[in-house]
């Protein structure tokens, strides 16, 4: 029972193999099998140890738990594999083929789910090292399966960048094995908290150089721009993955180091909220601009990575749980809306969202649940989206409040923008659409809907906090959102829509590698000046 | 002078040279002169693998840096000097009889000179004997550069090759004075379903 | 030895990235970063008198070995990473004529 | 210029704040890791070289993944280089390099010779310094010299990809024999109390499974490499 984890982790990647060596297109029907199994699985792992987590570590080999390598799962772990299976299942029945031969593809998608269940549930940082890396590798082969110009400068952009940010983390294990003679998380935890090591320089240069090569990897200001490339050029069941939760891997990342360095008396909550607050507001500013449906797409998610760092730095445990509980449901809708996006760009040929128009008399019910995904991106009242940002705004001050509320005027007109595809005469005659693709889409907006009305149950279930006094609904609210639209249009018909030169500057702007490079050194510096010689003056 | 001392004062004469030759690698402008630097990079690190006690780490380096690593930059950097044509025009405008003369190869001469590439040009019957709707496929999915076709009912020759190129923006340029020659370029097909 | 000397290295291969202005440069200045910091692992764990971590008849004072046995498969990961980046950039050269980043980023999408 | 200037600052003051750490390190440097693997090592795995010992014992975890890595960097290399077309019309390459006489002579003494070396390192992992990783990769660059032997030698890319993979299957099997026998996930499968000559059975098996996996895993790339060089 306790060594289910090695089954979750090993299921995919052995289906995975075997149906890359049988060349029979039957055998994808493998993959449901597989992801069947570690359903199945998972949900059995979560009803035997959902009383207590405590139980669930063990290392491999039966060694000393500081030598060997070491699984263990809580409260967050758990909830990042349930919703990572979910994700897997929608792109996995969203992709699934059984004529073609997407031999490959399902070798990658397996792999990755299974390196990823192994990120999430590590308890060494060496070993955690390995599947970030595999991770990037995977995503990388992933971002170039189209094998287009634009795939493979984006893979390639974000190979090199995320493992120049992989190094710094690599670097600042090496300084935490020296001085804690082992890279066990929880031994760690306990080590920082009964003595005064996290005091001196050498654990603060590795905090920051591990903090640092997270950034990269969860896409923080300024060293975000690879994300909207790769999430971009990605065939859209893979953007839908990626965005929807390989780049939470980042975030998952940025949480279990916050937690291990939790009894450090480093002040970081004032800095991630800078950060934060700067990623959604620059995020949102190049969404607006974007004319490319998967590039808004993709910004969005920049923007949104922003409000959940808002979320994420806060010490109070309720704000921290908002930033989570939005983690989820970013998650869902931006899966959602990828994956209709996809269905779009396939009927219609094109991702400029000028050349699109009629979708909604071409095809209602695919219109009605991509609404259903920006009316939750945008944080409409009744749901997700709109659940977990008042529990992040519920824990700000004032001025942080506003920034949120520039954050989301930003979105909801970036969304109305989007939502003139829907409107104008209907161009297609008979758009062909497999009835498969819709399954997935419709299912991740119902999903939408059950996390924005029973959002108190379930987040009792799962992270043990109580949100019983965030209403999904009420006539304050609805009219709140209806003057955040009026302001969005506003906004959109004088700003956005006249197409000035500034921002045509901004939707044109982009950044070398080079200077990404550059950018990150300035982070780090940045990060060394807060955290390592701030403290020391 | 004795062992320990010595092997010290050679950890720092190697800790030096691998400092000279990290610098000469991100500052040389020639890839070429670098793979060799590289490849003593790796050989200097190794060295220091061993004086660190480190044998095991030294022959993974050994092995994997200074053999396999060297060799795959020497063919990425040799197929990136490299402007490959596919000749399907079979006439006189690139090989007259078997020597290289015509104006075609004159002008594809040239254009590879500017951007100091090494024109390598085929006629593969293999390839030739394909379609012509496969030209498309061939520029996106394989490594051809340009192709070289003619066009039977108005007798002038047609260059294809990607859009992306930057090299194809050039030729275009070159071609222009040419009546007899029209470029043709691919643009990349869209994606994303 | 000298860690300090090492870590020149490492910050020699960051200079490296963030002025290469061409695809190879970047993938030479990813592999000087990855063997800097594998040398600096070693460095930081060897300390005078020690021997290599293999138990013999007599006992000396060995050196750590987890660094070793990491290192091995940083070296491993990072060869791949390497051979992954050559390949696309034979591939990004084919499709845009260069490796330079400055004109193949500046290309519009779907160009 | 001030760009370039200001880098140069900032990694000098990355530098100083390293030097603050290197001072800070050599008092706090922990060595709870080294003490542990002198003292209980050899008999807890059977492996002298106490690198083997992490690597196949105590982080054998791992280890998997590392050949991991190699195994998806091998499909993706081979997937994104793979064009549709019919492999032997694409061979349109001239062979313009031709390698001289004396290197061919000179590799074709060489050859044995690396093989050998590259099979006594892995046989000999646990006992000496090497093992399967730096083995296969020297079975791998002995391989690499065939190659300007033989010019015009093919290779079944297909062939190989598919053993590799079987042989990742292996080493996951016989990793997790230890299930039967001890109980636990990924360990040798001999008891704990036997003697450290039956202990370093498991460890050649593994020794060899890896240096094999590795081998062919390096071959398939520099073929893959050597082909769009064609």
């Amino acid at each position: 029972m306790i060594f289910v984890p090695v089954y979750l982790v090993f299921v995919p990647i052995l289906a995975a193999m075997i149906i890359f060596l049988f060349q029979k297109p039957k055998m994808a029907y493998l993959a449901l099998v597989a992801q069947g199994v570690v359903t199945v699985l998972a949900v059995w792992y979560f009803l035997t140890f959902r009383d207590d987590y405590s139980q669930t570590f063990f290392t491999f080999g039966g060694w000393n738990n500081l030598i060997g390598i070491g699984f263990r799962n809580d409260a967050i772990s758990i909830s990042f594999l349930f919703l990572s299976i979910f994700i897997w299942w929608m792109v996995l029945i969203y992709t699934f083929n059984a004529k073609k031969d997407t031999r490959n593809f399902l070798f990658f998608l397996l792999f990755l789910e299974g390196v990823f269940f192994g990120l999430i549930q590590t308890n060494d940082l060496f070993n955690m090292f390995v599947f970030i890396e595999l991770t990037t590798i995977l995503v990388s082969i992933l971002v170039a399966y189209e094998k287009a110009g634009d795939s493979f400068r984006a893979a390639i952009y974000y190979l090199l960048l995320n493992t120049a940010g992989v190094l710094a983390f690599l670097l600042g294990i090496i300084l935490l094995y020296y001085s804690f003679g082992n890279i066990n998380i929880n031994q760690i935890t306990t080590m920082i908290a009964s003595s005064d090591l996290s005091e001196t320089t050498t654990v603060r240069f590795a905090y920051v150089l591990l903090m640092s090569g997270i950034a990269v990897k969860s896409a923080m200001f300024p060293l975000f721009t690879w994300l909207p490339r790769a999430h971009a050029v990605a065939k859209s069941g893979v953007s839908a993955l990626l965005s929807g939760i390989v780049v939470k891997g980042g975030l998952y990342l940025f949480i279990r180091i916050s937690l291990m360095f939790a009894a450090a008396p480093y002040d970081t909550s004032m800095f991630f909220f800078a950060i934060g607050a700067t990623t959604a507001i620059v995020g949102v500013m190049f969404a607006m601009t974007q004319k490319d449906i998967k590039q808004i797409l993709a910004y969005h998610t920049v923007s949104q990575i922003g409000i959940m760092m808002m979320g994420l730095s806060s010490t109070d445990s309720l704000t921290f749980s908002g930033g989570l509980l939005h983690l989820y449901n970013h998650a869902l809708f931006k899966s959602l809306l990828f994956l209709g996006a996809g269905i779009i760009v396939n009927v219609y040929k094109t991702k400029n969202i000028k050349y699109i128009r009629g979708v909604f008399r071409a095809m209602p019910l695919l219109s009605i649940l991509m609404i259903v995904g920006m009316l939750s991106i945008s944080g409409s009242p009744l749901f997700n989206g709109f659940i977990s940002k008042s529990v992040i705004k519920y824990g700000l001050t004032d001025a942080q409040y506003w920034l949120l509320q520039i954050v989301n005027l930003g979105t909801a007109t970036s969304f109305l923008k989007m939502s003139q595809i829907f409107f104008g005469p209907r161009t297609l005659s008979y758009p062909l659409v497999r009835k498969r693709e819709y399954l997935p889409v419709a299912l991740l907006a119902v999903a939408c809907l059950t996390m924005g009305v029973l959002h108190v149950p379930i987040a009792d279930f799962v992270l043990d906090v109580d949100l019983a006094k965030f209403k999904p609904i009420s006539l304050q609210y609805v009219f709140e959102y209806g003057l955040m639209l009026g302001a969005g249009f506003l906004l959109y018909k004088y700003v956005i829509d006249k197409d000035y030169k500034p921002v045509q500057w901004i939707r044109n702007f982009r950044i070398s590698f080079e200077t990404a490079n550059y950018m990150f050194l300035l982070y780090f510096t940045v990060m060394i000046g807060v955290f390592v010689v701030y403290p020391m003056l | 002078m004795d062992g320990a001392t010595m092997i010290e004062w050679t950890a720092y004469a190697l800790q030096g040279i691998l400092i000279l030759l990290a610098i000469a690698i991100v500052l040389h402008k020639n890839n070429g002169t670098i793979i060799i630097l590289i490849a003593s990079f790796s050989l200097v690190t190794a060295s220091l693998y061993i004086i660190n006690n480190a044998p095991d780490v030294a022959i993974a380096e050994i092995a994997i840096g200074s053999a396999i690593i060297p060799l795959i930059y020497v063919i990425s950097i040799s197929r990136q000097r490299e402007f490959i044509v596919l000749d399907r025009a079979m006439d006189e405008f690139i090989f007259i009889g078997d020597e290289l003369a015509g104006i075609g190869y004159v002008l594809l001469h040239r254009l590879a000179e500017y951007y100091h590439l090494e024109l390598n040009i085929t006629n593969d019957p293999g390839l030739c004997s394909l379609d012509e709707a496969m030209d498309r496929m061939l520029c996106e999915k394989t490594n051809v550069d340009l192709i070289v076709a003619k066009d039977e009912e108005t007798g002038k020759y047609v260059f294809k090759g990607k859009r992306s190129s930057t090299l194809m923006k050039k030729l275009q340029q070159m071609t222009q004075p040419f009546d007899n020659i029209e470029v043709i370029l691919f643009k990349d097909s869209e994606f994303g379903g | 030895m000298n860690p300090l000397l090492t870590f020149i290295v490492v910050l020699i291969g960051f200079y490296g990235l963030a002025t290469s202005k061409n695809i190879i440069k970047s993938v030479f200045s990813v592999t000087i970063i990855e063997s800097g910091i594998i040398l600096l692992f070693l460095n930081l764990g060897n300390f005078e008198g020690g021997g290599i971590p293999i138990v013999g008849e007599s006992l000396t004072n060995i050196v750590d070995p987890l660094p070793q046995a990491l290192m091995i498969t940083t070296i491993v990961i990072g060869s791949t990473v390497t051979a992954l980046a050559l390949m696309l950039s034979i591939k990004v050269f084919h499709h845009y004529g260069t490796v330079e980043w400055a004109e193949v980023l500046g290309r519009k999408d779907g160009e | 210029m001030v760009k370039q200037a200001l880098l140069l600052v900032l990694l000098g003051g990355i530098f100083a704040v390293f030097y603050l750490v290197t001072e800070d390190l050599s008092e706090l440097y922990n060595n709870f890791g080294k003490t542990y693997f002198q003292l209980n090592g050899l008999l807890e795995t059977g492996s002298r070289n106490l690198v083997t010992a992490i690597y196949l014992d105590y982080r054998l975890f791992d280890s998997f993944f590392e050949a991991g890595i190699l195994l998806v960097a091998v499909a993706g290399i081979i997937w994104i280089s793979k064009h549709d077309l019919n492999e032997k019309n694409a061979q349109f390459m001239l062979d313009r390099y031709k390698t001289p006489d004396l290197f061919i002579t000179f590799s074709r003494i060489v050859y044995p010779m690396m093989l050998v070396f590259g099979f006594y390192v892995i046989i000999n992992g646990h006992l000496s310094p090497g093992g399967g990783f730096q083995g296969g990769a020297i079975v791998a660059t002995a391989i690499l010299i065939l190659y300007y032997i033989d010019h015009d030698r093919e290779t079944n890319i297909k062939q190989i990809v598919t053993i590799e993979k079987l042989v990742f299957f292996l080493i996951v099997l016989v990793a997790s024999l230890s299930l039967l026998t001890r109980g636990e996930f990924f360990t040798n499968f001999m008891p704990l109390d036997s003697s450290v000559a039956s202990k370093a059975i498991y460890l050649v098996i593994l020794n060899i499974l890896i240096g094999f996996k590795v081998a062919l895993g390096l071959w398939t790339i520099f073929t893959a490499f050597l082909r769009e060089g064609r």
